[in-house]
């Protein structure tokens, strides 16, 4: 009996098995070690399950024997192979070099519960990005947003504040879940599945139904609020500064994408062309938006004290540029859609993980305490300043290559002001990627705050260097921006299904 | 006119719906105690369930759990007035043979009476479908409220109040300590 | 109309009626002590009313078997959850009000600060 | 559905409970008219023939969502709520401009839909979907409630995550709550003067443990399954723990099992899959469990899920109850 077919199930059940696991051990380092075992196998599988996908095109895998639409299918092509890959990878290097921060954050006896809760919300995204039933993506979300306020909770044993912002984070985040219930729900009435592919061709004939133009619209808004787009990205800049540095890392670098990713697969996949794009003014409504979240997110970022809440406001403005790539339509932005999702989920990940350094050594992460680190935390300043250009869209780094795509993307739709914006936010990026490295490698330690000790536990850097190195292979290379990337790309802008 | 009267008689039960789903959003975004907030939370997502279940209501239709012809004959006879021998016989005929032959083994009936029973033998069943995804709907909320309740209760002991106008009062006074 | 038929409905509006009556006595009681006293009479004369109109309407059988079943823990939760009530009111300090007190009765319950919707 | 009007009633019912229970100052009524929309909304499934929806929503929204509310309102001292309501209430007009918009919105949306019961509706003609359901869910399991056999075959992936749910929010409310130490002792003698408590529980907890069990285990036949089962069991402790004390239930069910209870029911849950798996089929392909009948198979799967849920739900209600009534 061979287990290569049921690799698509694997891919979910590992983590979840897992993480039910992990909840029952009460013994900290056999919890990490557990969660660190089952994040690097799910990688594996993974990439395992993305070599299929280049090899044999879509996979399909029937859930309990039952061909959709009567039962539940997972469907897995070349975007959502990307994405799966990009979660399971982000919590193969995030998870096991967590112990250090883990072990300062959260009280030793809730460790076994800390790991299977981020276990379980790793499976959530993954079961998200795999499913392809809508109803199923709506539980899937539940649970790696439940995992997710109850981890972000766990920050208030440094702050008080991830209580409140743990709160917020779960009122808008039900409200969001809610409205794409209701969506899902006129959708369903309307078309009479839950299937996504059955839906999508059922929805092809209904373009005038009043119940489906309005299912759409709660679907967007729905997933707006789970994606924090600008104007309801408030509960996203709070639950980032105030969590556990490794929930942080991991969250900033998964589940915006994650979002990002069902909004694609809703948007062209479900929807649809031209229910989107020529029926509904989908892209009207998310290019507003999305200008508005660069702007408003980078100016915001500037004014920040604590670098964790300038991250945080730079990362509503990185999912500015997300949407902006998503809604042009074309296969242009969502290359630069995809591009800067890889690169954005691999510099913020690396980001979190360098400033979570700095806060091990002294405590906090405002402008004080980075104070002239440079000095005695070499390699943690590097990836801060690596990072840093990585957001600004410097040559090199794959933040330059996205950037290249939005902008040519907007100018061949047409759309100089949109390109302007994408120009305007790298400009605001400079403003405050410098102000922070000034601080880094210039300020003046002792003055304000003490110098640290020394650089921090190699399981802070090293995965921070790691991550920026495929940021800047992306950068680099053109092979992966020019084959995968540019191919899932063109299968969904082309408009097959 | 015509739309609010054909609306009152096909749609009554989705614009209930869309009433009590406004009154959780007013609720969750008006009160500022966090208790009456998960309320709120928890009015706006049950306001969903009757949406989905009026969805799968059929006129007319039964509990979707499959009755067995002589269940349903049984049920029809216990209806309608008619001879103890010649109903048994039918309720005979049914094991052997089916409802045709147990309708058969029944006779003539009065008008008004055979018609009601060959509308029970022939009732539909309701739509499974959205009753299992409201299942699942109700276990995913309260999930969610005992989570936000927790979430609740820690802050009451971090902070000493449960209303957000005065958690936000409380950190603007810890923010002017912290820099005088 | 068959005898049964009848009895069902004699009952059930029998039953109906005493819901009424103690709801109304509910609102109408002057305190704690007294409201309860109605609510008591409909969970237990109340609702033995209709649950014997409901026997006598679904006739001898399993139904019948399960609705008895059905009365036998209402007879047993109902009096039990008036007692913890009644316990708990008194714990809690208060103290029924007779007509020797001065003054009217309390309008609303003295501790629940404002305590109507 | 059982006559229009009773529904219409019920309905109105809710929507004026509804306004109750946003208008109400004091958090306590409010709680409680919450428990008695649920109860309502409960009267309405009824109505409408979801049957095993009415149980769901009698057991976990007006027993369990109550308790959670009265308990929290416990341990946090509160019984008013709203500082702007103590003064007055007032109307807070950007929410209710939200409201409003998102209101109409959604009526609007509801103009093009089919009539309530039309059975001609797609949502009732798929043929792969409703219609697939209810004319060959007899054929190919053999198992009459139709509901369950959506729930824990056809859609049992969902199901699954749905237990998962179920267990995450005992975590998250474990993580955060949770004081390893064991709840005082009860005064002694505390116990001796409510005689009438005592034999009550005596009475009626074995039937209440019964009566969840074999809801649990009947799902196929009629409504009922793990979830509402699940519930009920849990109900059993409450009583106990609301008569004895929370120290004596712990004793007499020890947070450790309930702990291990509830992951052990998602395990159950996910084994099945993976022994379907194993066996050759695909994951909650329950027809692989028996080669010679699949449908005697896929009951076979769908009793040992079941069993898996209300372990998970009665053990996770139970840790939640814990966590909430410690002092």
């Amino acid at each position: 009996m061979t287990l290569t077919p049921q690799v698509p199930a694997l891919v979910v059940l590992v983590p979840l098995l897992a993480g039910v696991v992990i909840g029952l051990v009460r013994h900290a380092g056999l919890a990490w070690l557990l969660a660190s075992l089952a994040s690097v196998t799910t990688f594996a599988l993974t990439l395992a399950l993305a070599a299929r996908v280049q090899a044999e095109g879509v996979v399909i895998y029937a859930m309990g024997g039952w061909a959709a639409p009567t039962g539940i299918e997972l469907r897995v092509d070349a975007l959502n192979a990307l994405v799966l890959a990009l979660v399971a990878g982000m919590a193969a290097v995030i998870v096991p070099t967590s112990r250090a921060s883990v072990a300062r954050e959260v009280p030793a006896d809730r460790h076994d519960q800390f790991y299977a809760l981020v276990l379980l919300c790793v499976a959530g995204m993954l079961g998200v990005t795999a499913t392809g039933d809508a109803f199923n993506l709506y539980v899937l979300i539940e649970i790696s947003s439940l995992t997710a306020y109850a981890l972000v909770a766990l920050g208030r044993s440094r702050d008080r504040r991830a209580l409140t912002a743990s709160f917020q984070y779960l009122i808008m985040g039900s409200i969001g879940a809610s409205f794409l219930l209701v969506g899902l729900g006129y959708l369903f009435l309307a078309t009479g599945t839950l299937n996504m592919a059955d839906m999508a061709v059922r929805l092809a004939d209904l373009h005038g139904s009043t119940t489906v133009r309005t299912g759409v619209a709660f679907v967007i808004v729905g997933l707006s609020l789970k994606m924090a787009l600008f104007p309801v990205h408030q509960w996203m800049a709070d639950a980032y500064t105030y969590a556990p540095t490794s929930v942080t890392a991991l969250m900033a670098s998964t589940a915006t994408k994650v979002g990002v990713y069902i909004t694609i697969r809703f948007v062209y996949t479900i929807f649809g062309h031209e229910l989107s794009f020529v029926i509904m003014p989908t892209d009207a409504f998310l290019l507003a938006f999305a200008c508005l979240a660069i702007v408003v997110g980078s100016l915001q970022a500037i004014r920040q004290h604590d670098v964790r809440r300038l991250l945080a406001y730079s990362s509503v403005a990185q999912i500015g540029y997300l949407v902006l790539g998503l809604a042009l339509g074309s296969a242009l932005g969502l290359s630069g859609t995809l591009v800067h999702l890889l690169n954005h989920a691999l510099v913020k990940g690396a980001l979190f993980l360098a400033v979570g350094a700095v806060v091990y050594r002294q405590g906090g992460a405002t402008m004080h305490e980075l104070t002239g680190i440079a000095r005695r935390m070499p390699l943690t300043a590097a990836a801060i300043a690596v990072g840093g250009l990585g957001l600004i869209g410097v040559p090199l780094t794959g933040g330059f290559v996205s950037k290249w795509y939005l902008v040519a993307g907007a100018l061949e739709a047409g759309l100089w002001p949109v390109a302007v914006v994408v120009l305007v936010g790298s400009l605001l990026a400079v403003a405050y990627v410098l102000r922070l490295l000034q601080v880094v490698y210039f300020g003046e330690p002792g003055t304000v705050a003490p110098e640290p000790a020394g650089e921090a536990p190699a399981s802070f850097w090293a995965p921070a260097l790691l991550l920026l190195l495929g940021s800047v292979a992306l950068g680099v290379s053109g092979q992966l921006t020019g084959g995968l990337i540019a191919a899932a790309a063109g299968a969904l802008a082309g408009g097959a299904p | 006119m015509s739309l609010l009267a054909t609306g009152l008689f096909n749609l009554l039960n989705y614009w209930v719906y869309v009433s009590l789903m406004m009154i959780g959003l007013y609720a969750v975004i008006a009160k500022t105690n966090l208790v009456k907030k998960v309320i709120g939370l928890s009015l706006f997502q049950t306001g969903i369930f009757i949406f989905y279940i009026s969805m799968g209501v059929v006129s007319g239709a039964t509990t979707p759990i499959t009755w067995t012809d002589a269940e349903r004959l049984r049920l029809g006879l216990s209806r309608v007035e008619v001879a103890p021998e010649r109903a048994a016989a039918a309720l005979a005929a049914v094991e052997e043979d089916g409802l045709d032959a147990a309708r058969a083994a029944l006779g003539p009936l009065a008008p008004a009476d055979a018609a009601r029973l060959d509308e029970l033998l022939a009732r539909p069943y309701t739509n499974p479908l959205p009753h299992v995804l409201i299942l699942t709907a109700i276990v995913v909320s309260v999930s969610t409220m005992a989570v936000a309740l927790a979430i609740v209760m820690e802050i009451k002991a971090a902070y000493g109040t449960i209303e957000s106008d005065e958690i936000v009062t409380a950190e603007l006074e810890t923010a002017r300590a912290a820099r005088s | 109309m068959t005898g049964a038929e009848l009895l069902t409905a004699v009952l059930l509006g029998a039953g109906a009626f005493v819901a009424l009556t103690s709801a109304l006595g509910v609102l109408r009681m002057p305190d704690f002590f007294s409201r309860i006293h109605p609510a008591g009479e409909n969970e237990s004369l109340g609702q033995t009313l209709i649950i014997a109109g409901l026997i006598v309407a679904a006739g001898p059988g399993g139904t019948a078997l399960k609705l008895l079943l059905v009365w036998g823990f209402l007879m047993m939760t109902a009096p039990a959850a008036t007692h913890a009530l009644t316990r708990a009111a008194w714990q809690d300090g208060r103290r029924p009000w007779s007509r020797d007190d001065d003054g009217p009765a309390p309008p609303t319950p003295p501790r629940a600060g404002g305590a109507s919707t | 559905m059982t006559d229009r009007w009773i529904v219409e009633l019920l309905l109105a019912v809710v929507v004026v409970t509804a306004v109750g229970v946003v208008r109400a100052r004091n958090l306590l009524v409010a709680s409680v008219l919450l428990g008695i929309y649920s109860l309502v909304m409960a009267l309405i499934w009824t109505a409408m023939e979801a049957y095993d929806v009415a149980l769901t929503e009698a057991a976990v929204g007006a027993g369990i969502s109550t308790l959670l509310l009265i308990g929290a309102l416990i341990r946090t001292g509160s019984r008013i709520g709203g500082s702007k309501e103590r003064d007055a209430p007032r109307i807070d007009k950007v929410a209710l401009a939200v409201a409003v918009l998102t209101g109409a919105a959604l009526a609007y949306g509801t103009l093009d839909m089919p009539a309530i019961g039309d059975p001609t509706a797609p949502v009732h003609v798929h043929p792969k979907v409703a219609r697939h359901y209810i004319d060959r869910s007899m054929e190919e399991t053999h198992v009459p409630n139709m509901v369950t056999v959506v729930l824990a075959s056809y859609r049992g992936y969902d199901t699954m995550f749905e237990t998962c749910v179920v267990f995450t929010a005992a975590l998250g409310v474990m993580v955060l709550l949770r004081r390893r130490r064991p709840p005082a002792e009860p005064a002694p003698g505390e116990m001796r003067e409510q005689a009438i408590f005592v034999v009550m529980t005596r009475m009626t907890v074995p039937f209440v443990l019964a009566y969840g069990s074999y809801v649990i285990t009947h799902g196929e036949l009629g409504p009922g399954g793990g979830f509402q089962g699940g519930v009920i069991l849990a109900a059993g402790y409450l009583i106990y723990a609301l008569v004895y004390g929370l120290a004596a239930a712990q004793r007499a069910l020890p947070p450790r099992l309930t702990d291990v209870g509830a992951g052990l029911g998602v395990l159950i849950y996910a084994g099945v899959g993976v022994a379907c798996l194993l066996l050759g089929g695909d994951f909650l392909a329950y027809d692989a469990l028996n080669q010679a009948d699949p449908a005697k198979g896929q009951q076979l799967g769908m009793t040992l899920v079941e069993l898996g849920v209300g372990l998970t739900v009665a053990c996770v209600m139970v840790t939640i109850f814990n966590e909430v009534a410690q002092p």
